[in-house]
This record gives structure tokens, C-alpha cells and sequence, in this order.
């Protein structure tokens, strides 16, 4: 009974369900920051329209972004959605429709700063050299803004795959879900199960989102001037 | 939606209003100050101190609360250290905020223009006098936009304290969904209780950061 | 004289509540001219500019490029910009290009010519300011005046038949200074049409067929650069030229 | 159909036939009703009973579809059709059947208090002015919060956070079901069950969405059905007996035919509950008598 | 003449590598003398500036005010920097802090100087440079030359021996230059002792008492101002000031 309990990480395949559990949080971040970084895009082009009722939209938007609990958005897309809409969608896909509700709204603020942060004169060098509007958004607006937003986009991610814990309420089975899992199945023959199994997940998070961190100070490093 | 259920069940949620604002206002406070902290042992290059520091706001950083809490509130106990809930939930939010705080305050002070300590000093000023009436105040107005990012995060993030067995208000919400099945009233409730606690906050934080902005760049 | 390769006439322009900036701007210029224009800061010299490419929309007035007006022109406006180049004050290369790719882009995307034969003239004209070195180089490793040497040589692989210079040398240390506007003597003598706004009086002296001051959005004087400067004749541009001497300190 | 618009609508057993796949919300981190084993097969009283509906219903145990539910939401998955059935250890009360609609139960359970031994409660009186530990959702938290106001109850999510939590005494005792805290103490030198039945029995049904009813009339003829051969003691051998061991008598958790024979146990729980406790026993009464009624309802709603 | 009020000796200096920045400079200012330094861009004058201020560190030398030496001084060097007032090419006024704030703050902490009395003075100076209206506005609200003016002023407030400036007019446009210079000129007059560094000719013509001229980091030439500019003794010098000449284009 008194045993090590870190075997429990060891039993049957329970290492490598931790390790697909990971990769639905990382899946369910990497689709939904897909999506966020396009749509932020188009968003933050949208918000930087001068025109009131534009910009009142758009920041009605970000406060409830902002003000939301993503549980709440979950229950909303995941049981609303079927209840309301008639529409039945895997726990999955809410999941991502929540995460890029949520990551649009941050992406496209973010697209807006920078988009306001390029220098006039970049627009005006290309209009001046006879380049219209799209062509002046194609090639030297939109690689800046990328070179600006990347660090702050790989933070998002980051942030993002720490979020996914709360998908579980609507029964995606991600990473700390396969954790409960496993402690509750060991409960009586492994009292330490919990410590182990918490252990080996807040050690898989941090290898996941430490290269991002990483990449994210890099990323910043580089494009600082 | 059943408004009289909604009415009865107020005071409950007025109750895990409070202890999630008490513990929030706590937990950002504790975390400005473990912040300013790390930021200033950053900034000074304190050796081995340093380390630590850096250290501490990756760990911090790049895990999620809820495993943190986790690991104070079921882990520490098998070494013997029992915290109560709500040191936990403080503890917590002050270790994730603390480290974010740590970024906002360290970028703030990079942003200061070396110029400014260059000018200061010329002006006889003694190092210990341009840190704190030039650095200091200049580093604190640059990052305050990202304290009250900071603050409008962590106080999101107390949602995750019900984990430890406090009666905040996601803790009421999903035990309310539990008992009586009650989602959209619960869920409603919720969304309102956010509102009232965050939106002014938010409001608050737009109108400082407006403030400071005007007070210090303008163009 | 013939005919003008470029007329303005009566450009009205305000930015916010019809102040004016530029009131009532009546110009020409000729073919192979350069004129200088000088005048205190605010005075309406870069939007006086900006209007002649349309960066700024005019409020009244004609604008005529070899005789055919565009003040109005909508989906052509990019033809005329074709037409004519411009460099500006601040070092506007586009960060996220190499030098070469930054000369190619216009020629390539907008005038579709093959890329071997514009990548060959850019090079040429790389050479001639002496940077053939820095072609795959990006702006930021490059120092002020190199870049605007770049921006003048990006403006010439257009072709254009005018080229609009506004402070190009403002941001530059005074070497820097000598290397840029030594190009655009060496272009001068080419025989480009170039409309300049400067602040290097001594430059404008050297470069200008024509001298124009201005003043509060108008045009106050128009004068041979020898004229202008050793014997300007409105007060204003006295004072103004006045601004750039000082007397010695009497100890 | 009482919620109206709210509700979407369910699959009809013929709809189900005809996709040949039934989906069954049912526990997977509740040992050892419902859980994932190392494996990462899921197992457990509930899921024995699932495979066999699917199998009876469908053709083949493999058409049984389970989805991974919460405590909280086990509801929600049905009013939005996110599943056909719900078997997730879903006690009958009163509030959730205005919710859901529950067929014959399968299982019954009464509550137990387990504390340490150094200060053991044997009487719920002593637990006044103590900290009692309970799982969210549960019927101890229920029973508690209608009964016991003045007991400060500590809630967890988990029953591993919850056990944890008795160990690191942040708690005076732990209530859940009686057969759950009864194996616990079996197993954790210096606990005991104090109190070992309280309150009224309880039962455990599935459920499906209100008025899915020829799906809940066929689940009820499938447990009529499964008397015959003493099935749910054979899930019991298979699923609950390795955990709970021999000291629990099978026939106390069991429940064939949908049939409570409660009378002897009823009294033990009446005389341990106060008074106050009425309207959870009007909650097992329904339960009781509920096949008829029910029936003629939803007969009715169609 | 009598002792100097600064004296540099072999002063080297270098950032990386060893590569001398400053290299064995020697360098004397009498009381009541204005010296300014002109050289081309990067030859070391700023450098040269902030090794004077002790913001930077040197390599070997001496550095002796008023005869004291004091480039070892580790605990005091405060104290040497009150005698030394130093303003710089970009606005450096402290943006968080007023008008009045800025100039405050240094008498107060550092000389702990009575608050009224400095404000007066404070109060005297703004006037004479015509900014006593803007002493509650915060720098934001001023232009480049009024902060360059402020920051002269907030300089002075310390009473310095010897002001450096260093190209404090380097980022303004044409007619703040003016208003900037005007400043130094009226400080010149009143007998300051100055080290300046300056890229305008013409102003350093006229406030100089002598013109020290650096390449690569030597003093190359060192000359009365009319000697310099008319008549430069080293080819280099005048290399550099025909730059800022250019030669009509002849078509
Ligand atoms: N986008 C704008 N909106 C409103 N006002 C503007 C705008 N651009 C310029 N102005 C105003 O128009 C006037 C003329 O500006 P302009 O830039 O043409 O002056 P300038 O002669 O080029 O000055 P400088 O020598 O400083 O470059 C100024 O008073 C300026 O404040
Ligand atoms: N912090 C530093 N680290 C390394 N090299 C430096 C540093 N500061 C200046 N330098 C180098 O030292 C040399 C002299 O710089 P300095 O700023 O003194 O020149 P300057 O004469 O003031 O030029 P300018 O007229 O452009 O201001 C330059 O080559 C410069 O690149
Ligand atoms: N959370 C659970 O394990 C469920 C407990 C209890 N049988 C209920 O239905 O409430
Ligand atoms: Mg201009
Ligand atoms: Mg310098």
C-alpha cells in the first residue's frame, strides 16, 4: 500500500494519455490562435475604420471579451448553441469557437496598436510610389505588423494553452482532465496519486509553454528596432 | 429564466462577490509588491538573488493557477505545511501575479530613456536620488496600462479558487448548477456579478491610464 | 518656355475647421527646372507637396501634369503618382525589405516590368551613389544618409518626369548631409525636373534655376536664387534669411 | 416538452436504431462507478449497465457512444441533446426531476459521515459548529444545505480532493454515500464511519431528456427485463465488489427491476433524519412509485 | 590667464575592443572662456563631453577642476557634477514633473536649497528666456526649443561653473535653432564659462572665444574662430568646412 505512488505515471498507457490529453490543449490553442490571428487581422483593420459606430461595436466587443468569464462563453457556445440554435457542436469546436472569440478580440487590439504604431510616412512612400491601397497593405503594412504583433501572439498561445483546463466542463477530455482521471482511478491503491499525477502535469505545461515564453522574448529581442 | 430564484440566491452571490473582490484586492496588492521586488532585484542585478527571480517568473509564468493551487493547497500538506484556503488562494494569486506584475514593472523601468538618468545625474543628483525622482516615478507611470491589464487578469482568475474550496463566485455559480440545475440563472447571475465588480475596474483603469498618459507624452 | 510640365493653379487647402494652409497657390514648372522652396516651418511647404501628389486631397483648385489636370483623377491617381517621385524627411524605406527589394517593389508591382532589367538599372544607380555594397542589406543596418540615397534612387527607377524632394537632409548629420545632396546636384545636372523644399541655404543656392518663399500658406516671393538671397525683396523673406546669421558676442 | 423552446429536441428510440449508435453521458473520473482505467478504458458500475442497454437496444455493446459528463452539467446534456441518456450515478431528487425525466432506479445508497477516530462523530448533532467536507452536487451537499444549515459544509469538486482535504484535516468528518466513505475507511488507518446511514435511501436511475418517452419506457423494460437475471448483482461483482470488498452486503446497494424493497432500511433512516428531513423522504416516495404515473404522463405529452 | 578652471590630461578612452574613442586628448578652459568644438560625426565630441561629466568612465588621464583632480572620484562625484551643468542634444526635462518641478528638484535635493528662494530665481530665469507662463505645464506641452531653453535654465538653476552643451540644437527645426542659440549667446555674454559642441557654423562663429577642431578622436586644430573658419591651418579642417559648401550647378 505504502508504496512510491510515481508509479502511477508508469501504469498501463496513463504517461501517454497525459501526453495525447496535452495535445487536445495544444490542438484546441493552435487551431483557435490560427483563427484568432486571421480574424484579429481582419478585426483590427476594422477597428481602426474612424467611424463612431464602428468603434463603439468593436469596443462593446472587447469589454465583453474582457469581461466574461470563459466559462461562461463555454456553456453559452457548447449547451446555448444546441439548446437555442439547434446546432450540435462537439465539445471541441465550442471549445475553439470560444478560444477565437476570446483570442480575436486580443489579436485584433493588438493588430490595431500596431497598425496605428507603423509610421504615416511608410504608407505615404507607398502611395508615392504609385502603389495602391492593397498593394500598400500586401507588402509593407502588414509584414510590419507581423514583425511587431508575433511576440505578443506567442504570449496569447501561451496563455491560451493554460486556459484550456476549463474545457473539461464541457466534456473535452484535455490534459488535466486525464489527470483526474488517473488519480480517481487509482484512489484507493494510490492515496498519493494526486501529487504525482498534478506534479507530471504542472511539469508538462511549463515545457509546453516555455519554449513559447522563450520564443515570445526572442521574437522581441530581434524585432526591437 | 426564473427571477425568483434569481432573487433568493443574491445574498449568496453578494457573500462570493466579496470574497472574490477581498481576495483579489489582496492577492494584486501582495502581487504589485512581490513585483517591484523582483523587478528591482532584476533591474540592480543582484547576483544569485537574480537567478531565483528569474527562476521563479518562468515557473510562474508558463503553468496554470488552478495546478499551482493544486500543488499548495493538496501538495504541501504531505511535507507537513497545511495553508488554509484562503492563504492558498492568496499565496497563489500572488505567485502567478507577482510574476507578471515582475514583466510589467521590469519593462516599464527599461523604457525609461537613459537620457533621463544621464540628465538627472549631471544635475549632481546621487544615484539613490535619480532612482527614486526619476526612475522610479517614470518606471511606475510607463506600466501602469499593464497593471491594470494585470489586475483586470488576476481578478478573472480567482474563478479558479472554488478548486481550493473557497465560496467565490464561480465556486457559488457551479454549485448552484449542481443543486438545482438551474444553468441560465446561474450562469446569468454570474455574468452580472462580473460586470458590476469588473466593469468599473475597467473603467477606473482606462480613465488612469489616461490620466498618466496625459501627464507624461503627449503626441 | 512651352508648355509646363507642371501647374498648379489657385490650390486652396485646410486640414480642420477651413483654416487654410495653403491659400490660393497659383505655380508652374518647367521642364528640367529645379526650384527651391523655402520658408518658415509650418508655412504649408511638405502639404504644398503632398497636394502636388494627391497625398493630401485639395480642397479647390486645378492640378495639371503636362497639361491634363488630375486634381480630380480617382483610379488613375497611381499613373500620376508614376509620374511623380518623392522622397521625404523622414528615412521611409520599408523596414521589412532588403535595399534591392525595396527598389523593385513599385517597378515590379506596379509597372510590371521584368525583374532582371530593373534589378540590372537598380543596380547601376546603387553604384552610382556608392552602394552597390549594401544592396542586400536591410535599411536598419544602413546610416541616415545612405538610406536617403536609397529613397532618391528608389524614386528614380519610376522614370518620373518631376521629382518632389521635402527636407530629405532635416534628420542627417551635416556629412550626411554633403553625401545626399551631392546626389541631387549630380541629378540636377541631368536635367530632372525637381521641386525641392531645404533648409540648407547655402544647397539651395547652388541647386535652384528658381527660388520661391513662402509664407503662411502663400506664395510671398519668387526670385533667382542670387536675387533671392543677397537681395531679397519682401521684408518677410528678409527677416526669415536673417534667422541664419548671428552676431558675434561682444565681451 | 415542459421546457418548451428551451429544449432541444432529443433523438427518438427509432432515431437512435436508425444511427445505430446510442450516446450515453456517463462519469469518468468517478471510481468506481464511472472512470477511465490505466488503460484508458472507461469502466465502472454505470458503464457495465450502458454496455448492456447498448447491447440489448442496439445489438452490440460497441454501439454504446459515452460522452464524458460533469457532475454540474449532467443535466445540460440532456436538455440539449448532447446525449440520449445520462448514467452518471444520478441520484433522483425532486428538483432534477423537473428537469430531466428519470427511469426506474438501478441503485440505492443512503449517506455515511466518516471522521477520525480521535474525535469521532457518531451523531450528526456533533457536527454542529464543526466543518463538514462534501462533494459538489452530491446528495450529502444537498441533504446538508436543506437540513443542516448551520453545519459549515466544505466543498470540493473531486472525492480525491475531498478525502485529501479529511486527511490534512481541513475538515471534522466527510459525507458522501455510505458505500463510499465505508471502503475508504476500511483502508485509512485512524477513520472511521461514524455515522453509517442518514437520511433517507436514495436512488440512482438514468435519466433522459423530459419527455423522450419511448426511450425512457424502453430503458425501463430493459431493467424490468435484467431482474430475471439478478443483473445489476452481477455488475455489482464486477465492478463495485474489488473496491468496496466483502463488507457490504450487496442487496443494500442493489436495486432489480427498478423494485425498492426499502421498509426495513426506511425506518433506520427516519429515525436517524429529524423531522425537517420531509421533503426528502416525499423525494424517495416519488421515486418509489413512480413507474405508473410517469408513464401516463409522458403518454400524455405525446 | 592664471590657473585653469578645467584641465584635461591624456585623457584616453575607448567602449569595446580597445579601439580608442579618445586618444591621449589634452585639453585646457580658462574662467570665462567659451570654446566650441566642432569635427565631423562620430569623431568623439559627445564622448569627449560625458568623459568631462564623468558619465563615462575613462581609460587613463586626469581630470582636475579648479586645479583639484577628481576622474578617481567615486563618493563625490555628485558633488563635482553640481559644478559642471550639462545639457544634451535630445529634450531631456523630466516628462513626469512640471515646468517648475524640473527646475526644482536639483536645488532642493541635492543643494537643499530653500524652496522659495530657488523658485524665485527659477521663476527670474523662465522670464528673461520668455517661458514664465509655461512653468505649470509639463514638457509635453512645450516645443523642442522651449524645453531646450527650460532644460539650459534648469542647468543654470545649479549655479555651474562650466555649462556643456553638446549639439543642444541638433534635433530642432531651423527657426528654434534660433531661439535655442539666442539663449547661449545672451549666457555667453554674461561671461559663462562653456564648452560647446555645435554643428552650426555660423552660431559658432560668433559665440566662440576658441574653436577646437576633432577627427577620430584627436584635437586636430585649435584656433581663434576667425583664424578657424576664414583661414584653417589643417587640410582636414578644411576638408570639413567645405562641406558645407557646395558649388553652383552649371548646366
Ligand atoms: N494632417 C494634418 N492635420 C491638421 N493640420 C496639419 C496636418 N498636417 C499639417 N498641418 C498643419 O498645416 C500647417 C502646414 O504644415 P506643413 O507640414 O505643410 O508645414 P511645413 O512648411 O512643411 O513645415 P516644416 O518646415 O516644419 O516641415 C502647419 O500649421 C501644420 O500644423
Ligand atoms: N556606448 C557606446 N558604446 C560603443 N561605442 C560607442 C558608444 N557611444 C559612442 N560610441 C562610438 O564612439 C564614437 C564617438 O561617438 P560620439 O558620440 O562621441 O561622436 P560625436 O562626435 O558626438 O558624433 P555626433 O556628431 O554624431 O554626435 C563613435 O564611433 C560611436 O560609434
Ligand atoms: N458526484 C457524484 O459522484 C454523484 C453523487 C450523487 N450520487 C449524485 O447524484 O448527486
Ligand atoms: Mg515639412
Ligand atoms: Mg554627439
Amino acid at each position: 500500500m505504502q508504496n512510491m505512488g510515481i508509479e502511477v505515471l508508469f501504469k498501463g498507457i496513463n504517461s501517454l494519455r497525459l501526453w495525447q490529453g496535452l495535445w487536445v490543449t495544444i490542438r484546441i490553442a493552435l487551431i483557435s490562435m490560427v483563427f484568432s490571428i486571421i480574424l484579429g487581422f481582419l478585426l483590427g483593420m476594422v477597428m481602426n475604420i474612424p467611424n463612431k459606430i464602428i468603434k463603439f461595436i468593436c469596443r462593446i466587443y472587447l469589454e465583453i471579451v474582457r469581461i466574461m468569464p470563459q466559462l461562461v462563453l463555454l456553456f453559452l457556445v457548447y449547451f446555448g448553441a444546441a439548446k437555442h440554435l439547434g446546432m450540435n457542436l462537439s465539445g471541441e469546436t465550442a471549445a475553439v469557437i470560444v478560444f477565437t472569440f476570446w483570442g480575436t478580440a486580443e489579436m485584433g487590439d493588438l493588430v490595431r496598436s500596431a497598425l496605428i504604431s507603423i509610421p504615416k510616412h511608410q504608407y505615404d512612400s507607398g502611395y508615392g510610389l504609385g502603389l495602391n491601397k492593397w498593394q500598400v497593405y500586401l507588402y509593407i503594412i502588414l509584414p510590419q505588423t507581423i514583425r511587431r504583433l508575433l511576440p505578443s501572439a506567442v504570449n496569447l498561445l501561451t496563455r491560451m494553452i493554460k486556459t484550456t483546463s476549463l474545457v473539461a466542463l464541457i466534456g473535452v477530455v484535455e490534459v488535466l482532465k486525464v489527470g483526474k482521471q488517473i488519480i480517481d482511478a487509482s484512489r484507493y491503491t494510490n492515496p498519493t496519486a494526486a501529487l504525482w499525477v498534478y506534479g507530471a502535469v504542472f511539469f508538462m505545461y511549463f515545457i509546453i509553454c516555455f519554449p513559447f515564453s522563450r520564443l515570445s522574448r526572442v521574437l522581441e529581442k530581434k524585432f526591437a528596432d | 429564466m426564473d427571477f425568483e430564484f434569481i432573487r433568493e440566491q443574491t445574498p449568496l452571490y453578494i457573500e462570493a462577490a466579496k470574497l472574490t473582490l477581498h481576495m483579489a484586492v489582496i492577492g494584486v496588492l501582495l502581487a504589485i509588491v512581490v513585483g517591484l521586488v523582483c523587478s528591482m532585484i532584476k533591474y540592480f542585478r543582484i547576483p544569485v538573488l537574480r537567478q531565483i527571480v528569474e527562476c521563479y517568473i518562468e515557473l510562474s509564468r508558463n503553468t496554470p493557477l488552478l495546478i499551482q493551487l493544486f500543488f499548495l493547497y493538496f501538495g504541501l500538506p504531505k511535507i507537513g505545511i497545511v495553508l488554509s484556503s484562503e492563504q492558498c488562494a492568496i499565496t497563489g494569486l500572488t505567485f502567478l501575479g507577482g510574476s507578471y506584475m515582475a514583466e510589467a514593472f521590469r519593462s516599464g523601468l527599461d523604457n525609461v530613456p537613459p537620457i533621463q538618468v544621464e540628465s538627472a545625474l549631471s544635475l549632481g543628483m546621487s544615484k539613490s536620488q535619480v532612482f527614486t525622482n526619476i526612475i522610479l516615478p517614470q518606471a511606475v507611470s510607463n506600466s501602469i496600462p499593464a497593471f491594470c491589464a494585470n489586475a483586470i487578469f488576476l481578478i478573472k482568475e480567482t474563478s479558479v479558487f472554488s478548486a481550493v474550496a473557497l465560496a467565490d463566485l464561480m465556486f457559488v455559480t457551479k454549485d448552484l448548477i449542481g443543486i438545482y440545475y438551474k444553468t441560465d440563472e446561474a450562469l446569468f447571475m454570474l455574468v452580472i456579478a462580473y460586470l458590476i465588480i469588473l466593469l468599473p475596474i475597467s473603467l477606473i483603469c482606462s480613465f488612469v491610464e489616461r490620466r498618466v498618459r496625459y501627464a507624461e507624452y503627449g503626441d | 518656355m512651352g508648355q509646363p510640365i507642371l501647374e498648379v493653379e489657385h490650390l486652396k487647402k485646410s486640414y480642420v475647421n477651413n483654416v487654410p494652409i495653403l491659400d490660393d497657390v497659383s505655380f508652374s514648372l518647367q521642364k528640367g527646372e529645379v526650384v527651391v522652396i523655402v520658408g518658415p516651418s509650418g508655412c504649408g511647404k511638405s502639404t504644398f507637396l503632398r497636394c502636388i501628389n494627391r497625398l493630401e486631397e485639395i480642397d479647390t483648385g486645378v492640378l495639371k501634369l503636362n497639361g491634363v489636370s488630375y486634381e480630380k483623377e480617382k483610379k488613375n491617381i497611381s499613373k500620376v503618382r508614376e509620374k511623380i517621385g518623392m522622397v521625404f524627411q523622414s528615412y521611409d524605406l520599408f523596414p521589412n525589405m532588403t535595399i534591392l527589394n525595396n527598389l523593385l517593389l513599385a517597378p515590379m508591382k506596379v509597372q510590371k516590368r521584368n525583374k532582371e532589367e530593373v534589378k540590372k538599372e537598380a543596380e547601376q544607380l546603387l553604384d552610382r551613389v556608392g552602394l552597390l555594397d549594401k544592396k542586400d542589406n536591410y535599411p536598419r543596418q544602413l546610416s541616415g544618409g545612405q538610406k536617403q540615397r536609397v529613397a532618391i534612387v528608389r524614386a528614380m527607377l519610376m522614370h518620373p518626369e518631376i521629382m518632389l524632394l521635402d527636407e530629405i537632409t532635416a534628420a542627417l548629420d551635416p556629412e550626411m548631409v554633403r553625401e545626399v545632396l551631392q546626389v541631387v546636384l549630380e541629378l540636377a545636372k541631368t536635367g530632372m525636373t525637381m521641386l525641392i523644399v531645404t533648409h540648407e541655404m547655402e544647397f539651395a543656392r547652388s541647386v535652384a534655376d528658381r527660388v520661391i518663399f513662402m509664407d503662411k500658406g502663400n506664395i510671398v516671393e519668387e526670385n533667382t536664387p542670387e536675387q533671392f538671397f543677397d537681395n531679397p525683396e519682401t521684408d518677410r523673406a528678409k527677416q526669415f534669411l536673417n534667422s541664419f546669421h548671428y552676431e558675434t558676442v561682444k565681451k | 416538452a415542459d421546457d418548451g423552446g428551451n429544449t432541444a429536441q432529443a433523438r427518438t428510440l427509432d432515431e437512435i436504431k436508425k444511427d445505430g449508435k446510442i450516446k450515453i453521458g456517463v462519469f469518468s473520473d468517478k471510481n468506481p462507478f464511472g472512470y477511465v482505467d490505466e488503460n484508458g478504458d472507461v469502466q465502472g458500475y454505470d458503464i457495465y449497465f450502458g454496455k448492456r442497454l447498448a447491447k440489448d437496444l442496439l445489438g452490440s455493446e460497441d454501439d454504446a457512444e459515452f460522452t464524458y459528463v460533469e457532475a454540474a452539467s449532467r443535466v445540460e446534456y440532456l436538455q440539449s441533446a448532447k446525449v440520449d441518456v445520462i448514467l452518471a450515478n444520478f441520484t433522483v431528487t425532486d428538483d432534477r426531476a423537473e428537469k430531466v425525466d428519470f427511469a426506474l432506479p438501478y441503485m440505492k445508497v443512503a449517506l455515511g459521515v466518516v471522521s477520525p477516530d480521535d474525535a469521532l462523530i457518531k451523531d450528526v448533532k456533533d457536527l454542529e459548529g464543526k466543518k463538514l467536507i462534501v462533494v459538489k452536487g452530491t446528495t450529502a451537499e444537498t441533504y446538508f444545505t436543506d437540513n443542516y444549515p448551520d453545519i459549515e459544509l466544505v466543498k470540493f469538486d473531486e472525492y480525491q480532493e475531498a478525502y485529501d482535504a479529511l486527511l490534512d484535516g481541513r475538515g471534522d468528518a466527510f459525507s458522501t454515500d455510505n458505500t463510499e466513505v465505508l471502503a475508504w475507511a476500511q483502508q485509512n488507518e485512524g477513520f472511521s464511519v461514524g455515522i453509517e446511514s442518514l437520511g433517507d435511501i436514495d436512488t440512482i436511475a438514468p435519466a433522459v431528456q423530459k419527455g423522450n418517452t419511448d426511450l425512457l419506457n424502453a430503458i425501463n423494460d430493459e431493467i424490468k427485463s435484467l431482474a430475471d437475471e439478478q443483473f445489476f448483482h452481477k455488475d455489482f461483482e464486477e465492478t463495485l465488489k474489488p473496491v468496496y470488498g466483502d463488507n457490504i452486503n450487496p442487496d443494500d446497494l442493489v436495486v432489480e427491476g427498478g423494485v425498492v424493497d426499502s421498509e426495513e432500511k426506511a425506518e433506520d433512516a427516519d429515525a436517524a433524519a429529524t423531522e425537517d428531513s420531509d421533503a426528502a423522504s416525499d423525494d424517495t416516495k416519488d421515486a418509489e412509485t413512480t413507474e405508473e404515473p410517469e408513464e401516463t404522463e409522458a403518454a400524455d405529452a405525446e
